[in-house]
């Protein structure tokens, strides 16, 4: 395509301008760079406002940002240093009232406070300029990684606003980071470099525009495999034909798996009560074909054990085989089927331990097609097995409610794949996130209630150290594999597609730097392609 | 000097879906200037066809297939888009059949005429032009600021007539100009067109199934049957001496209520299907002088007593003479009695059907209401005599007033006002009136479709006849059923009183499951008695018959059949007539007298012809705006009215 | 003139067939005027014709969906994104499905839709324009209110925002939100034409014979209004095809259903403009038109029973 | 008068059934705003909590009081034009976001209907006056088929060609990212440039309604009596086809083009879909697909008082057109 050469004419060596996908705020946005609005935000905030610590969310590592530094003084009193020399871009200084500004605001705002994290924070108070302390009701090491990122916004523009929840921010916000925005316009979004920036010299990009999308529709995918984007991040059907192959020196991508995505059984309802009989499905499902059929090869089989191999593999206890990804095995769930007491009748149908045959529905959204894919693989590998089983296609709405009021038999359901390992198993496993069938249970959809289960998720939560973390994470795992509370299927997959014609440097499977969607971490790692060469 | 000369002229219609039809055949006739021609023919017969066909305004699929039309010696066919149009309406203009249609509903009548000028480049000022126009057909010139939906049908016929007249035209072609108008209307439009004519002197063709009016305006008629032109004569001596037979059928069937004498005759039988060949003379089938030769030979259009005529029989001059004066019972020709058709005045119950068979034809029968002079003094006695029997029905002091909602407003108007009547057994009242004047009121009344505003309608014939007289005015759902057993109505239009699509053994059922618990086989066998019993039969053939496979006399019997199946003591007929053929309404006169005769049914007979009236009733009631303005038997109200409004609807009647 | 026999006359009961026959051809002649049997007239248009041989091979597509598609529309097993192939005609979608199996199995919803909305779109059109129409009154004053209401609500809108509302999406919801959104047309040609009917006089007619309401207005008036019906039906199994279409195409069908408007979602969802697959995208939206063309083409046949301006027109 | 009492009075009644009908459709749905708030603030999969959830709650005034309390006050706002927070558009107000997708229908819907109408009634009017001709076969079986190709598919085929492939026009949105929305010259001949395709899809089906609606019309008009009186009457032919015609053939189309125009409000989904068109129709797709109640039910509503509105103007310009309606009605 020979476009490679053309526009690095930035000032001082660096890339003019880059090319990128959405920038969020549904087909119409307005301005709004209010950080807190997770939903209705427009993807600038990323680059205007910066946090204490960015994680790389792919290997779960947190790397000092506007903090240089960390310190538990006690399990609940958490230390931070700020960094010096840190600048609003209207010049005015970053200090430590600016972080007890933010957090305060949080807790007066509830309806910001997206990750709860006044659940866990008693008080925020500023030592001096530089310094912040932070107290916890209980020890408060599980909850990092929610606080630790808090988007931290100027004091002396905030504490004039009347109403932060309704505050859309839109002149000329003000922040830390490596960005400011310089136009936008509901088509594209422009962000120009902060010369002032901190850390400015790792900020070797002029200009990022930002293209509104149409969803990933035909035009998008088209743009993109004409090399429009130097970066998107949208699904992709065939994306090797349409996109890798038509400038296979530059056009790369790079899906590396998020939350696992499980086979979710009503836990109160017969059979699924059963442990033997769970986890005589392990092997029952066709992960690989799912992967590569439904999921078009994008995504991997997932892992037993909840966690997110291979980048948590580090927290998987080492005697568990090939990372607790299950094989694909119906003989061998036939016979422990049978041996757990649910033989096949006669004319090949499964049976209950009542003696009749065994017939549940299974669900997904109807309109999310790659699930309702996957699931004709599951309903087909189920009824292989002799199960009577319904596949049933609801509208998103009623599949979270039934979900949720434990109204369903089996169906599909998201779980873990964040950097906080609490929450990953909390959330799924916890009894405290589970309510009886007909209420509404806050994420324990399968309504697993295990004391032993409790206690290793409250050791999780209230454990500083990482090696007591480790050890309680293990035997979560082994709570997965041996007792089977879900069967997680694959991860999904974070859409990650770019362009090396004229910028190098972005995270990829052989330097996984970071995750798609680490904006900070990527955009300081990017290095004019020239330049490189 | 020669207007219009049409030789040979034949149109055909070639549908997609049916045979062509040859409408008109062969036409030959010639208008002189300023002369008034007359079109007659029973409907269907061509008179539009070839009115259209002068006028150049055949759309398809008809089609001139033969013959030349000269006007002032232009041959109209060969005439140029634009010589036609510089032609049309300066020298041949026309007032259609339908005045509902014929005015541009959404622009100004001035604009209408204005249209016209402008069209013809006349120079005039439109006011004051159109203004003249106005007055020329007594119309208010405020009129022209009127859209069409605005006026009166009288009005817009009035319109029509004064456009026609707009540009001085030499020939105006008037298609039925009175059709579906009042006859009080009728009578002063064509009046004024009389007198138009005195003043314009324009020629006219003057198309109508009206005899009466056509004899009395015409100078010269044509006779048309079957898509030919059958008879080219003076009125006069058309009127003295009929030629064609079928001329003479025509003649007979029309009669002037005010002579002493009333009697009519019908013509039996159909119209010959034109989409088909016929060898013969066309009428022959339903002659009564027809001969062998009348089935081959074709008869040509010659010259026969000072007039043309198309018939061998009157050429070879074998025709029977007929007495003059062919307006009074006494001239009516006794070759139809003859052969089955039914001579009204002196009632036989034998009927002609369409296949001209007859029944035991016995005449002699008299009737009891109507017909020749010796008559009146019967009528006296009977009605004296059926005085003394007790009213099955009576209507006292009845008002009718209807609210129509205008949006937020509302507007009364009084339908009927004080009107009471009696119907005795074996009686027959007939209720006369101009348009509006309140007969279907009354009908509906009685018969409890609608109640009145004030008064009663009191019917004494439920049960055995004695106890208390019923409340009509009071009547819902059941019992207004059960009523309807003893009272039942035979429908104005014999075209929409049968639901086109069921047969006619359902409709006829119905009354008899319904009222006569008869079921399936029984009311069949029922039904059939019935139709034979209006003179339909073999009943076999028309049980399973659609009503558009029935003629219209034909259904107006099998309409009159259901009326008569729960065996009512009480009926009314709402204008039975009104839209048949002349040819056939003496057909359906006879029966339904004959009915009251044989059921001693009480009859109120709604009508605004007074020929019929004469012909049928016992009493005649005359209504004007909703009040009885006069009452008394039949020969005393038409032959000596007293009332104004009475001598007016006689004096719409043409006088012969 | 040819009517069509009823089937078979046994010679045995010959008379009572030729009665019978008689019979029909009357009834038939007057539905449609005085004419042929309604067939001849509806074959003898040439536009007709043709969209009745159209329609014909759609119903036979449909009805012999399962044999003639060579694979399981929603098996997956064959190799993703392909063009057309011997073995693929129309190709694979990006998931690996045949898409000429696909187009196949389509018609028949697209047939089950329009037959379907269009028979119930009828029915509730027909009962309310009745109900309306022959009650009057204050009856008449409500429910033309609603008809009125149900015309000038837009459909498309109507359409998205039901679909949005209801707990299930299935071939079954969009049967319904477009026959929700599609009668009122009808009731209100049907209510207009029943009031001529209904002050007819043979219905007052009936009345004298003592029949009642219900037999009346299923006796006398419904026949009288077949043409009618039957062109309300096409209009709405038309209205009914294309709205399936659309609402799927927008995403708002029902996923698990193969139709048209899926395959052109996904084809537009799955990049079928930029792997080049142009059969799968141009394939269901052809057929899709011709189908609704062989509708549009007998409606002239239909509205040149009832209209004779329009019969002469060929 | 009372025709036009009779008119305003429907219109009212309308007006109120569709503003009540979408008051009671939301509420007959389970669930809670809020939740659908925070579920959209907080993105998929994260586990509401229940602070926040109040918080919000709060912060929208969460319905109170009974059903009939809220009937009174969902009036009141309606007819303040508060249509309440949009979810998917959190914080903005839905007036606002009307506002914004507004005009972009009206101008493209807008000049397309009319242009469709326009292009139709003429077409139609020819194909009359040339009835049983070449020109009147060529039109009406012409727009019979491309009538019948679905819209959203020829939308698709567009793009493909002219923007795609030989890159005329852009291939979607309403303007360009460099243009600024505003009244300069940039901007307008960007926008024009971006409505080109779309305005083509909709040009390409829009007529074909008018021109067989006029067309049968037409027919059936110059058929009657008056129209071969005026034949009679020698007027020139141009001069029936038009007065006796053409004048009364689109009446009945009159009702049917402020339809047309009062669903301008609605934007065209599929269309606007199709080419990312910033308008009403992607606006309530979007809604709907987000769950945003508010919006959605004002975008219906609005798009339900534009037909309203519009034919109730319709109504009134027909009563002056036609002069035979309000007899009509009275009788
Ligand atoms: N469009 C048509 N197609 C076929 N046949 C037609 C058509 N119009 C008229 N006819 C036939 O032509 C014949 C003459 O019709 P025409 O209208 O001239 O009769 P008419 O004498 O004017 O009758 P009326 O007194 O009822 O007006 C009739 O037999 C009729 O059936
Ligand atoms: N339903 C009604 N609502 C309002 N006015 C009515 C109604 N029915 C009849 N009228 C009025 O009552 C008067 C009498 O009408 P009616 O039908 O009884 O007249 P008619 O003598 O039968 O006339 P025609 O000879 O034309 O049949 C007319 O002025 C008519 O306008
Ligand atoms: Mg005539
Ligand atoms: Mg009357």
């Amino acid at each position: 395509t020979g476009t490679e050469q053309q526009s690095s004419g930035g000032t001082d060596g660096r890339v003019a301008f880059l090319d990128y996908g959405d920038f969020g705020g549904g087909s119409n946005p307005q301005a709004n760079y209010n950080p807190y609005l997770d939903a209705t935000r427009l993807g600038a905030t990323d680059y205007v406002f910066e946090q204490l610590v960015v994680y790389d969310k792919y290997a779960c590592e947190a790397k000092p940002w506007l903090a240089t530094e960390y310190a538990w003084k006690d399990p609940k009193t958490l230390i931070w240093t700020l960094r010096e020399g840190v600048k609003w871009n209207d010049g005015k200084p970053f200090t430590a009232d600016d972080v007890v500004f933010t957090y305060e605001l949080l807790k007066q705002h509830k309806a910001l406070d997206n990750t709860g994290i006044w659940r866990y924070l008693s008080a925020v108070q500023a030592t001096d300029a530089k310094t912040v302390s932070m107290t916890f009701g209980e020890p408060g090491a599980a909850a990092f990684t929610l606080f630790g990122e808090i988007k931290i916004v100027p004091k002396h523009v905030w504490s004039l606003v009347d109403d932060p929840v309704t505050f859309t921010n839109p002149e000329k916000p003000v922040g830390t980071g490596p960005f400011t925005v310089k136009a936008f316009n509901p088509q594209q979004l422009t962000l120009g470099r902060n010369p002032d920036y901190w850390q400015a010299d790792k900020v070797q990009v002029d200009e990022l525009r930002f293209h509104k999308a149409d969803g990933g529709g035909q035009v998008d995918q088209l743009k993109l495999s004409r090399g429009e984007y130097d970066h998107n991040g949208m699904f992709v059907p065939d994306i090797k034909k349409t996109f890798v192959d038509r400038d296979p020196e530059h056009n790369h991508y790079w899906y590396p798996p998020g939350g696992s995505i499980s086979f979710y059984m009503n836990l109160t309802k017969a059979p699924f009560n059963d442990t033997a009989f769970r986890k005589a499905l392990l092997t029952a499902f066709n992960r690989q074909e799912i992967a590569d059929k439904a999921q078009l090869g994008y995504v991997t089989p997932a892992s037993q054990t909840a966690l997110v191999v291979p980048g948590q593999a580090a927290w998987l206890p080492s005697d568990i085989p090939n990372q607790g990804v299950m094989g694909f095995d119906l003989a061998e769930a036939d016979a422990a089927l049978t041996a757990a007491g649910y033989p096949k009748n006669g004319q090949g149908k499964r049976l209950g331990k009542d003696g009749r045959p065994i017939a549940f529905t299974f669900r997904t959204p109807g309109e999310w097609t790659d699930w309702v894919q996957a699931g004709k693989i599951i309903v087909g590998n189920l009824t292989d097995l002799g199960f009577d089983v319904r596949q049933e296609g609801p509208t998103p709405q009623t599949y979270e409610a039934d979900r949720a009021a434990g109204n369903y038999d089996t169906l599909l359901g998201v779980h873990g794949g964040s950097c906080n390992m609490f929450r990953n198993f909390q959330e799924p496993l916890a009894s405290d996130q589970s309510a009886p069938i007909g209420k509404k249970a806050l994420s324990n959809f399968v309504r697993w209630t295990d004391p032993r289960t409790d206690q290793l998720i409250e050791t999780l939560r209230t454990a500083t150290e990482e090696s007591a973390q480790k050890a309680a994470v293990a035997d979560l795992t082994k709570v997965m594999v041996d007792e089977v509370p879900m069967i997680p299927l694959w991860y999904g997959a974070k859409w990650f597609q770019y362009r090396t014609a004229r910028a190098v440097g972005w995270p990829s499977e052989d330097n996984p730097y970071a995750a798609p969607g680490d904006n900070l971490l990527i955009i300081t790692n990017l290095k004019p392609a020239t330049a490189a060469k | 000097m020669t207007l219009l000369e049409v030789d040979q002229l034949s149109v055909t219609y070639t549908p997609r879906d049916q045979p062509a039809v040859r409408a008109v055949r062969d036409v030959s006739f010639t208008i002189s200037d300023g002369e008034f021609v007359g079109l007659l023919g029973e409907s269907g017969c061509g008179k539009s066809t070839l009115g259209n066909a002068l006028l150049r305004l055949l759309s398809p699929p008809a089609r001139i297939i033969g013959g030349r039309v000269l006007f002032d010696g232009a041959d109209l066919a060969t005439l140029h888009t634009r010589q036609l149009r510089e032609l049309r309406w300066t020298n041949l203009s026309t007032v259609f059949q339908s005045s509902m249609n014929s005015l541009n509903p959404v622009i100004r009548i001035r604009e209408q005429f204005a249209d016209t000028f402008a069209a013809h480049r006349v120079t005039d000022n439109v006011d004051t032009r159109a203004a003249e126009l106005m007055e020329l057909v007594s119309l208010d010139r405020r009129v022209l600021r009127a859209f069409p939906h605005e006026l009166s049908g009288g009005m817009k016929q009035r319109v029509a007539l004064a456009l026609a007249l707009a540009l001085r035209p030499k020939l105006v072609l008037l298609d039925e100009p009175t059709t579906g108008l009042d006859v009080v209307v009728q009578r002063s439009i064509l009046d004024r067109l009389a007198e138009l004519r005195q003043e314009l002197g324009f020629a006219v063709l003057f198309i109508s199934h009206d005899l009466g009016t056509v004899l009395q305006m015409a100078d010269r008629v044509l006779v048309m049957y079957a898509g030919e032109i059958v008879e080219n004569r003076p009125a006069a001596e058309l009127r003295s001496d009929p030629r064609h037979p079928y001329t003479r059928g025509l003649l007979g069937s029309y009669a002037d209520p005010r002579q002493p004498e009333v009697r009519i005759t019908s013509i039996p039988g159909r119209t010959p299907d034109l989409s088909v060949s016929h060898p013969g003379c066309l009428f022959a089938p339903r002659c009564p002088y027809a001969e062998d030769a009348c089935t081959q030979t074709h008869p040509a259009l010659l010259p026969d007593h000072g007039g043309l005529v198309r018939c061998l029989v009157a050429q070879a001059d074998r025709l029977p003479t007929t007495p003059p004066g062919p307006l009074t019972g006494a001239t009516v020709d006794p070759a139809f009695v003859a052969t089955g058709g039914a001579e009204v005045a002196s009632i036989s119950p034998g009927i002609a059907d369409a296949a001209g068979t007859s029944s035991a034809g016995a005449a002699g029968a008299r009737s009891p209401n109507a017909g020749s002079g010796s008559l009146s003094a019967a009528d006296t006695d009977e009605a004296t005599g059926a005085g003394e029997t007790a009213a099955i029905l009576v209507v006292h002091d009845v008002h009718k007033r209807y609210t129509t909602r205008k949006g937020l407003r509302t507007n009364t108007v009084t339908a009927i006002s004080g009107v009471s009547l009696a119907l005795h057994r074996g009686r027959v009242t007939a209720l006369v009136g101009q348009s509006g004047s309140g007969k279907t009121t009354i009908a509906r009344l009685i018969t409890g479709i609608e109640r009145p505003t004030t008064g009663e309608v009191r019917f004494n014939g439920g049960g055995d006849g004695d106890g208390d007289p019923t409340r009509v005015d009071r009547l819902r759902g059941r019992a207004l059923r059960d009523y309807r057993r003893h009272v039942q109505m035979v429908f104005q239009d014999p075209f929409a009183a049968l639901n086109p699509t069921r047969t006619v053994a359902y409709a006829l059922s119905r009354p008899l499951v319904n009222y006569g618990g008869l079921r399936g086989g029984a009311a069949r066998d029922r039904a059939a008695e019935l139709l034979e019993s209006v003179g339909l039969f073999p009943a076999g053939q028309f049980l399973d018959k659609l009503p558009h496979q029935l003629s219209g006399g034909q259904r107006q019997r099998v309409v009159t059949a259901r009326a008569l199946a729960p065996d009512p003591a009480v009926l009314i007929a709402d204008e039975p007539i009104s839209m048949l053929d002349v040819s056939i309404r003496a057909e359906i006169l006879e029966l339904l007298a004959d009915l009251v005769r044989t059921r001693r049914l009480a009859m109120l007979y709604i009508t605004h012809d007074l020929l019929s009236a004469r012909l049928l009733a016992d009493e005649v009631l005359v209504l004007n705006r909703g009040e009885l303005v006069e009452s008394g038997p039949t020969a005393e109200v038409i032959g000596a009215p007293r009332n104004d409004y009475t001598k007016l609807l006689l004096d719409s009647i043409p006088r012969l | 003139m040819s009517t069509p026999a009823p089937a078979v006359p046994t010679p045995s009961r010959n008379t009572q067939t030729a009665v019978e026959q008689g019979h029909r051809s009357g009834m038939r002649g007057r539905l449609l005027g005085r004419q042929p049997g309604w067939f001849a007239i509806l074959w003898r248009n040439r536009k007709c014709r043709i969209g009745l041989l159209i329609l014909a091979g759609f119903v036979l597509v449909a009805l012999f969906a399962p044999v003639l598609a060579p694979y399981d529309p929603r098996s997956n097993d064959f190799p993703t994104s392909l063009g057309p192939t011997g073995d693929h005609w129309l190709g694979t979608t990006v998931q690996g499905e045949d898409v000429f199996s696909q187009l196949v199995v389509g018609a028949r919803t697209s047939l089950i839709v329009g037959l379907a909305a269009g028979l119930l779109s009828t029915l509730v059109g027909l009962v309310i324009g009745l109900t309306a129409g022959y009650a009057g009154g204050w009856v008449d004053e409500i429910l033309s209110f609603l008809i009125n209401l149900g015309l000038v609500v837009p459909a498309l809108p109507l359409m998205v925002t039901l679909a949005a509302y209801s707990p299930v999406r299935g071939l079954w919801l969009i049967i319904f939100v477009i026959s929700v959104t599609g009668w009122a047309y009808g009731a209100r040609i049907k209510r207009s034409q029943i009031i001529t009917l209904r002050t007819r006089d043979y219905i007052t007619a009936a009345r004298f014979a003592g029949d009642g309401t219900a037999r009346i207005i299923a006796r006398e008036i419904v026949p009288n209004m077949t043409s009618l019906i039957v062109v309300g039906f096409m209009g709405a199994a038309l209205a009914a095809i294309g709205g399936e279409a659309g609402l799927a195409f927008l995403g708002l069908g029902d996923p698990l259903t193969v139709s048209w408007g899926t395959m052109l979602n996904q084809a537009s969802l799955g990049g079928a403009m930029i792997t080049g697959q142009w059969a799968w995208l141009i394939a269901p939206g052809l057929t899709l038109a011709l189908l609704i063309t062989s509708f549009t083409l007998i409606n002239f046949g239909i509205d040149a029973l009832s209209n004779p301006h329009l019969r002469e027109d060929g | 008068m009372a025709y036009f009492a009779r008119r305003f009075a429907f219109f009212l009644a309308t007006l109120w059934a569709a503003v009540t009908l979408n008051f009671l459709i939301p509420r007959l749905q389970p669930g809670d705003p809020a939740e659908a708030i925070v579920s959209r603030i907080g993105g998929k999969g994260q586990a509401v909590d229940p602070a926040q959830l109040e918080a919000v709650r709060t912060m929208l005034g969460a319905p109170g009081g009974n059903l009939f309390e809220q009937y009174v006050r969902y009036l009141g706002a309606v007819f303040s034009g508060d249509f309440g927070v949009s979810y998917s558009y959190f914080p903005y107000s839905v007036t606002h976001m009307i506002g914004e997708a507004l005009p972009w229908t009206l101008v493209l819907v807008g000049v397309t209907q009319i242009l469709s109408f326009v292009i139709g009634t003429l077409l139609g009017t020819w194909a009359a006056y040339r009835r049983n001709t070449r020109v009147d076969s060529v039109i009406t079986l012409g727009s019979t088929f491309v009538g019948t190709l679905p819209f959203f598919w020829i939308a698709l085929l567009l793009i493909y060609v002219f923007a795609i492939t030989l890159r005329w026009f852009p291939e979607r949105g309403g303007y360009g990212g460099g243009s600024s929305p505003g009244w300069n010259w940039l901007f307008i001949s960007d926008a024009f440039q971006h409505s080109v395709l779309p305005g083509l899809a909709l040009l390409i089906t829009g007529p074909i309604g008018w021109i067989i609606g006029m067309r049968n019309n037409m027919v059936q008009s110059l058929g009657e009596d008056h129209a071969r009186l005026a034949v009679a009457r020698g007027l020139p032919e141009r001069r029936i086809a038009i007065t006796y015609g053409a004048r009364i053939a689109i009446l009945p189309n009159v009702t049917g083009f402020a339809i047309a125009l009062g669903s301008i409000l609605g934007g065209t989904v599929l269309v606007e879909t199709v080419f990312n068109y910033p308008g009403m129709g992607r606006l309530l797709l979007e809604s709907v697909s987000n769950k945003d109640f508010p919006l959605m039910q004002a975008i219906f509503l609005f798009t339900t008082i534009g037909v309203l509105i519009a034919n109730f103007l319709a109504d009134i310009l027909y009563g002056f057109l036609d002069p035979r309606v309000r007899k009509a009605e009275n009788s």
